[in-house]
């Protein structure tokens, strides 16, 4: 892999540390539908990769169908990009994380994508724990098809039809606790203050970081009834805790209430702070999340946020115990055992 | 010694029960004739399921080098009263059945025209074993042993593979030498040995080893430097898998750290199989999959993408016998159209068909040059028999000075003198395009991969101009794969006959054994074995040149035939198929009557032989 | 009025922006035109987005009833400035480009040779509606009123729609009536209407109906007794079960208890929804699933399952372009090989291929009737533009003494006389064996289904002669098949050429167009049209009966000849293929002019044309 | 549907209520391995159908691919099965109880069958509370195909061939609960004490009932180190309580000791008694059972028995709203609306 610097500079331009303007981070002209809540989540995804100042052709973004696995052609065009099939992103993604362990890995999808057609392969490349930032595009709808009802609307969710949800949501929060994600968060797409630290965190985490963030469709299920629309939504959130995302590099100088605060050391030298709003959760303690998710849900509560995290979490090369350097730099030296160790294979079948 | 005994041809049938430990007994005794010089060429019929039901072992030996299967047992080792009545049924007129005569057989087993050879393998080893566990497993050797004296066989050759079989469990060696003894010895006493059909050492098997398909098939991948194999178990393509990651465990450990310079994952399904490997392509890794006909299927959706989308992408079928869940343990071609035209929408993958496991394991490695340098699907199209079975075979070869072809990859420094970089533009015209991989370069030759339709820039585009450029681009490509599959190979220098026959993959032991037994009998035919799909112009040529052309395939549906009818301009009534599809390989016998019929009825009615009306045989 | 003004002949052509209402204005457009007695055919041509982007409509309008597509548009209702010089290009010289003039319209777009009509649509709305909703949608009705001035459509036919359409809203009525007044009236004060392209009243269109494929596949469904649809969505299917479950929620409620007499589930994927169909159809219900191509290959090893298990299954595939992702919002005929041999192993599959609404109707409620009977997977091929465009077609009909013909099932009385069931026997000799359901016998009738090879009375076996059997009857089933599904339709008596032609599905409206321009030219073919697969006898015998046929299809790879030439003992040159694959349903000229370059060709080269090389059009 | 009761009854032989013998309820004779788990469970199948004095034609028995999906050959002979594709059996069986709500369904599956190729379509189906009987015969490996391990392998657990399996482990019971499903109880193909009753409460419940019932694959991962072996199971199993099902009719005679004892009565009338092991759980509480779940995990304890119960589940033909008569017997009359009807439809087309 080569690192190479952007040739023009705009002295004008505000620009990252590695002399990237936000602008290098964007991608093609949205086309989905004005005020949809997936073009904030790519405006999300454009701040925090320009201010961790990740270099574009580090980042590989993938994803399924659907209006949400559209976005990646509008945010981060120096990307390679792989818009795929419906639901198969994540056997992708570990396709292309075992060939490349250096890049950084960008999920998207939609709920149609990973709660339905896409499930298994969620629930699959999660208990791999293959390093990557898996993002739900959460509208409880199939918006590019039309708006019929997805997994994981609620029931009694009413769809802009007018017809009722009958069925039990999948929430793919409590889902992915239960089969043992090492970073699970929650977010809202109209809350770019939370988002943004939550996007930086889940790239520095060293395994399968999800996050299941609500983004209502504008056009499909944004009516009264529905439990996914912006209105809803707000009258429910209930945060986890205010979070801040501290490179490595950074000191720390925000001072946190005593018993308040939590704090997260990442592998790489970095810091989630939280600041916590309920005092009986541990964001590093399973079971502590998952009842804490399940008090929030009785309540009616939509919890947001860092829910748990597992900072010492590997990944899927670890599992499996491959080489350091990227597979798909390997060649002939390295693979080929030549002809001498195939004449003593023969020797064997004799 | 009778004077007028057969020497080093015929076939010998094990009937076991599975999950008794008979498989490595019967290996033996096959790789003791080989070990003697003469071609032989072992078959497991098994069933699908894990212990208690009956599995043969059929064994044809033939000096002459004729490895296809042969119908008529000479001699069946009947150790599965369960399968008895099969059994003795299947022995040919003056053939022998050999059985565990602890009990008494009963009379309704009696046959008057069968030797009946009654060796008491459990009392023997009731006699001189301890344990159930070792009394019940040295019954094989001993029959072994007795099959040694009656048949001939060099009882040092055997003595010696069971010296290297445990060399790492010495104190196993003296028992299995008592048992191999103990029957040796009690057919040496009581039946006249050797019996009229027996083996002698030839020099007949050269520098030839025996290998099964899959193994040879993995190691191929594991040559061309595949580093990611991606699959999910199914009967019979999950040896692929597994011998790769025995021979990368001992051949791709990274002697500094001890870590794996490949990754193999069990995936949840077959599309997650494909799906990783068609991630780990896109990302340039050399990268595999292996699977049977309910894979095939259930890959489609993702083989069309790859098509589409133009992903370099090696698919293993081992093909089975069909549809549906099928027969899961028999033999078959019959993916062959799911395979070519996997998926919705105009597609067309490239096939190749391997006929040995030397060529499984050549074929594969090309395979990974091919997917890259066309950037598309290439599907091995082995088989069952292939894959499953040992096979004698030329050695593996493999030439050090053998570059890696990885295609039309640019790397940073080409991207940086690129004034514009488009991924679908056809530079060279030849319908194949120049691809960059992820993390090349920070500001150049990015592109989107997506499976829906796009202009030469990798742009999303509904436009139907665009739209015919590209898939017509596809279909230059297609010409320019014909250049680079593997070309069919001739049996003669030049044609002679007014027929033709066109066989492919696992058909040709027995198509070459029946072309000789043709000559023998005065019919000449020239021959062709085709090895990939696209079709190159030589096939066309060797159809038009003959007034009939059997194709021998073993599907129901001439499936291949199919082919050639869809890709080349020729005469379909031309094309006479010699069919075989009950899931077990096709014999020289099968493939000699039913080509006496067709020219019988093509002597009885002048030129019209009505191929489509007949029934398989 | 000039005298050499063109009467119920042109193409009109909307440009809009999707998700503006635009659709509703546009459909009451050629509603008007059907309703004035003047055939007419709409398609939309829509992105594979929600709102925003560039959106087509294009009415042809043609009295004579041609209904296909036709290039060159007469006049151009320009909307959407993104498109404008797309759009403008697009008209014929001498035509008109109609667009909102609130804007000054741009040098840029000036063209010498057609006409321009400004309509300041929106400057009109803004004036006269408050909200801007309001004004955004009422600029559709604005730019109607308009087209009712310059090609004189009666306006009160437009008003009664309105009425009709606004009978539960009756406020929005006089808001429309004034939108309407607007445009009309500002094109009749300020251009010379009407145009010299104009419609006048005929009485050509009977008692047909204008109704998309889609519905109408749908309403034959519900009138076949389909109790079970279980679907995922996909463009361009997603209407067949939306439509099914309107007409079912009105037609299908039981009286006395409110409750539904159907079951429709939204699976979570394809593979899913086509277990459920098979699950219900297994158990006796009539149920069905509608999907397009990746969905095919999604469901692809179920097809298999149902082929081989033989069980009933009605399946819809709406084709649009592929392959992969491909285009899903254009159309195409290019499923055909993938749905005929759908799944691994030897498998054929039933297709039926309906060319209008009203033969989607008949098809579909056929379909079910075909599945039970045969006990096979059938597959209606639909595809997008006669799926979910509005076709003028027949009403359609139901015979109330039809009843469903639900096949070999045996009830509790016929298996109490029965002396041993078995589940695969072939009693009738027709391939086609007796079924039971679940809980009709309390201890006779049982059996197990599955997918592996089983014997006659559905017990598992790996016997190979048994499979030879059972696979073989269902060769014999096929050919049962042949007497059961709709025969080709022939458009003479007999023949009169050495030129035929063979088209299917929504091809047939050009083809029949280009049929007559080419009669009117002096070449005159002998026509087929072919409505299923299997083919029966007389499609051969119809080319056979021809030196040439010419095969229209919509896809790239020619997969319909294909067909021809697997199943059929047809010389393949003789087969030379028209087609169109751009993803926009193919015309009459296109059809024209591929026959007059054949022809040409086959008068310069004598007999060998060589349809193999040539490029699409 | 007809119920026509056997015609020759041997006199001596032990009858149900209905007329039938066990020897009616048995299948063909069973080709797996001699001790195979699976055979255990297809014997309480068996027993609990004939205490039960299910018709067996009332019964239809489904299976995906494996050796647990061919037991249904082994039980049952006079019912109908249905052995489809692997992991696909969730859809046959909504489409069969769509087409058939009168029937009993009782599906049996693996857990690569459930867990891995099927995970999608298991939680669907429950998701949908189809109405039907869930049996995984897990042993954590694929046993057909030769013993690889399963998705359900404990990380660490050591299979036959002496690999150390990696990943983390899917629970199918804490899978389900998480999911909502209606019934939800794990046993032990050894302990046919539990596993008898279980089955009928599970027959008996009217939504998805799920049993999660370890089965150990003696040929393959039976050795020390599985975590599916006979061995390690019966060191490590906790019953959550001792069961009892009581049909309808029979009187409740036994008594229970005070604080220690529950009952669930079910829709049919028929009763669940618990003699609960655990103070703390109450089956009928979602929450609860999560949490003793989760606290049995931590001290490593395999919890079986009936875990969670929802008395007043539905099923999918409620959440559908059907008639009550089974739609494949509904003919002409009531599904054709007939030409008149058809000729106000086109009327609406011009
Ligand atoms: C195999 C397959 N089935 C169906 C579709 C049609 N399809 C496209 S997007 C989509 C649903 C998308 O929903 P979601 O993932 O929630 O994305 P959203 O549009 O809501 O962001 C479907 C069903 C498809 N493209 N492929
Ligand atoms: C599509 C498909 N892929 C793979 C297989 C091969 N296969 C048969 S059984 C099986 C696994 C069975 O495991 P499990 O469900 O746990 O059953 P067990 O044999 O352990 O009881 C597999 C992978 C198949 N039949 N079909
Ligand atoms: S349809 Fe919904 S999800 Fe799709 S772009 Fe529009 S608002 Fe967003
Ligand atoms: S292999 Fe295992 S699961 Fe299969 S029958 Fe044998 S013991 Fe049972
Ligand atoms: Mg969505
Ligand atoms: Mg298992």
């Amino acid at each position: 892999m080569t690192y190479i610097k952007p040739k023009f500079r705009h002295p004008g331009l505000k620009r990252n540390k590695i002399g990237f303007a936000k602008s290098d981070y964007e991608g093609a002209i949205s086309t989905l539908c004005a005020g949809c809540g997936h073009d904030s989540i790519s405006g999300a995804i454009i701040q925090a990769c320009y201010e961790m100042a990740i270099e574009p052709h580090h980042l590989a973004k993938l994803s399924g169908i659907g209006c949400s696995s559209k976005t990646p052609t509008y945010f981060l065009g120096n990307s390679h990009g792989f818009n795929s099939v419906h639901g198969r992103m994540p056997s992708i993604a570990t396709g292309a994380n075992l060939a490349n362990r250096d890049l950084i890995y960008l999920g998207v999808s939609g709920d149609g994508d990973s709660a339905s057609i896409g499930l298994g392969q969620f629930c699959h490349v999660l208990r791999r724990n293959l390093n990557m930032v898996y993002i739900v595009m959460n509208n409880g709808c199939y918006g590019l098809t039309k708006g019929q009802d997805s997994a994981t609307a609620d029931p009694g969710s009413v769809s802009k039809e007018g017809s009722n949800n009958a069925f039990q949501a999948i929430d793919l929060v409590g889902l992915s606790l239960e089969l043992g994600a090492t970073f699970v968060a929650r977010s809202f797409s109209g809350d770019k203050k939370q988002l943004v630290p939550l996007i930086k965190a889940a790239m520095s985490h060293p395994g399968f970081a999800f996050l299941d963030i609500i983004s209502p469709c504008v056009t499909f299920n944004n009516n009264p009834g529905s439990t996914k629309s912006y209105d809803y939504v707000r009258e429910h959130i209930a945060a986890t805790s205010r979070l801040d995302f501290v490179p490595e590099e950074k000191e720390i100088t925000v001072s946190y209430e005593e018993g308040t605060s939590a704090s997260v050391r990442l592998h790489d030298g970095s810091l989630i702070h939280l600041q916590k709003l309920s005092p009986h959760w541990d964001p590093t303690d399973r079971d502590s999340a998952m009842n804490h998710l399940q008090k929030a849900k009785s309540h009616g509560e939509i919890l947001t946020g860092l829910l748990y995290i597992d900072p010492h979490s590997g990944d899927l090369h670890q599992l499996l115990d491959t080489v350091a350097q990227p597979l798909n730099t390997l060649r002939e030296k390295e693979l080929c055992p030549g002809r001498a160790v195939l004449e003593e294979i023969n020797a064997e079948y004799r | 010694m009778s004077s007028d005994s057969v020497v080093n041809d015929m076939v010998i049938r094990f009937a076991n029960v599975n999950g008794t430990g008979s498989a490595s007994a019967n290996d033996m005794f096959s790789k003791a004739i080989f070990r003697m010089g003469i071609p032989v060429s072992p078959k497991n019929i098994f069933p699908s399921n894990i212990q208690g039901l009956p599995t043969w072992y059929e064994v044809r030996i033939n000096e002459k080098g004729y490895l296809g299967r042969r119908a008529g047992v000479d001699l069946l080792v009947g150790v599965n009263p369960q399968s008895y009545a099969k059994d003795i049924a299947a022995v040919r007129p003056g053939g022998y059945f050999m059985y565990d005569s602890t009990k008494k057989l009963h009379h309704e087993f009696d046959r008057e025209d069968i030797h009946y050879i009654g060796i008491p393998m459990m009392r023997l080893c009731m006699e001189n074993f301890q344990h159930p566990r070792q009394q019940q497993l040295f019954k094989n050797i001993v029959y072994v042993g007795a099959l040694a004296a009656l048949l001939d066989i060099e009882i040092e050759v055997i003595r010696q593979m069971i010296r290297e079989q445990f060399s790492h469990k010495e104190k196993l060696i003296p028992p299995n030498f008592k048992a191999l003894e103990l029957g040796f010895e009690y057919a040496q006493a009581h039946y006249d040995c050797p019996l009229d059909i027996r083996v002698e050492r030839r020099d007949n098997v050269g520098d030839h080893i025996m290998i099964d398909g899959n193994t040879a098939t993995a190691l191929g991948a594991l040559y061309a430097g595949v580093t990611v194999a991606a699959w999910y178990p199914i009967t019979p393509s999950t040896s692929v898998v597994k011998a790769f990651e025995t021979y990368a465990k001992r051949l791709r450990i990274d002697k500094a750290t001890g870590k794996k310079k490949y990754a193999i994952v069990q995936a949840e399904d077959e599309l997650a199989a494909v799906g990783m490997v068609i991630g780990a392509t896109w990302n340039g890794a050399r990268a595999f999959t292996a699977t049977s006909g309910p894979g095939i299927s259930l890959m489609s959706e993702f083989i069309g993408l790859a098509y589409f989308a133009e992903i370099p992408l090696v698919l293993v079928d081992v093909q089975r016998g069909g549809p549906s869940t099928g027969m899961p343990t028999r033999t078959q071609q019959s993916d062959i159209l799911s395979a070519a035209y996997a998926s919705h929408g105009d597609t067309k993958q490239v096939l190749l068909f391997p006929s040995t496991p030397t060529e499984c394991f050549e074929m594969a490695a090309a395979a990974f040059d091919l997917a890259d340098r066309l950037q598309t699907p290439i599907i091995l199209m082995s088989d069952l028999d292939l894959g499953m079975n040992s096979h004698m075979s030329p050695p593996l070869t493999w030439d050090d000075e053998r570059r890696y072809d990885l295609g039309k990859v640019l790397n940073a420094e080409e991207l940086e003198k690129l004034e514009k970089y488009g991924r679908y533009l056809d530079v060279d015209n030849d319908g194949i395009c120049y691809r960059t991989l992820p993390g090349t370069h920070p500001t150049k030759g990015s592109f989107f991969t997506r499976g829906t339709s796009r202009d030469e820039y990798a742009r999303y585009t509904e436009d139907g101009e665009v739209y015919v450029r590209i898939v017509n681009r596809l279909l230059k490509k297609w010409e320019t794969a014909k250049r680079y599959v593997p070309a069919p190979e001739l049996y003669q220098k030049e044609n002679r006959s007014t027929q033709g026959i066109i066989f492919f993959g696992t058909s040709t032991y027995a198509a070459l054994e029946a072309l000789t037994l043709l000559k023998e009998q005065g019919m000449e035919l020239d021959a062709m074995r085709i090895k990939a799909f696209p079709f190159d112009k030589t096939v066309e040529q060797f159809i038009e040149a003959h007034e009939q052309v059997f194709i021998i395939e073993q599907n129901r549906d001439k499936q291949f035939r199919s082919l050639l009818v869809n890709e080349l301009e020729v005469y379909p009534k031309k094309l006479l198929t010699i069919l075989n599809y009950d899931g077990m390989p096709i014999t020289a016998d099968t493939i000699v009557h039913q080509i006496k019929d067709y020219l019988l009825m093509y002597a009885h009615n002048g030129r019209h032989i009505n191929n489509h009306q007949r029934k398989s045989l």
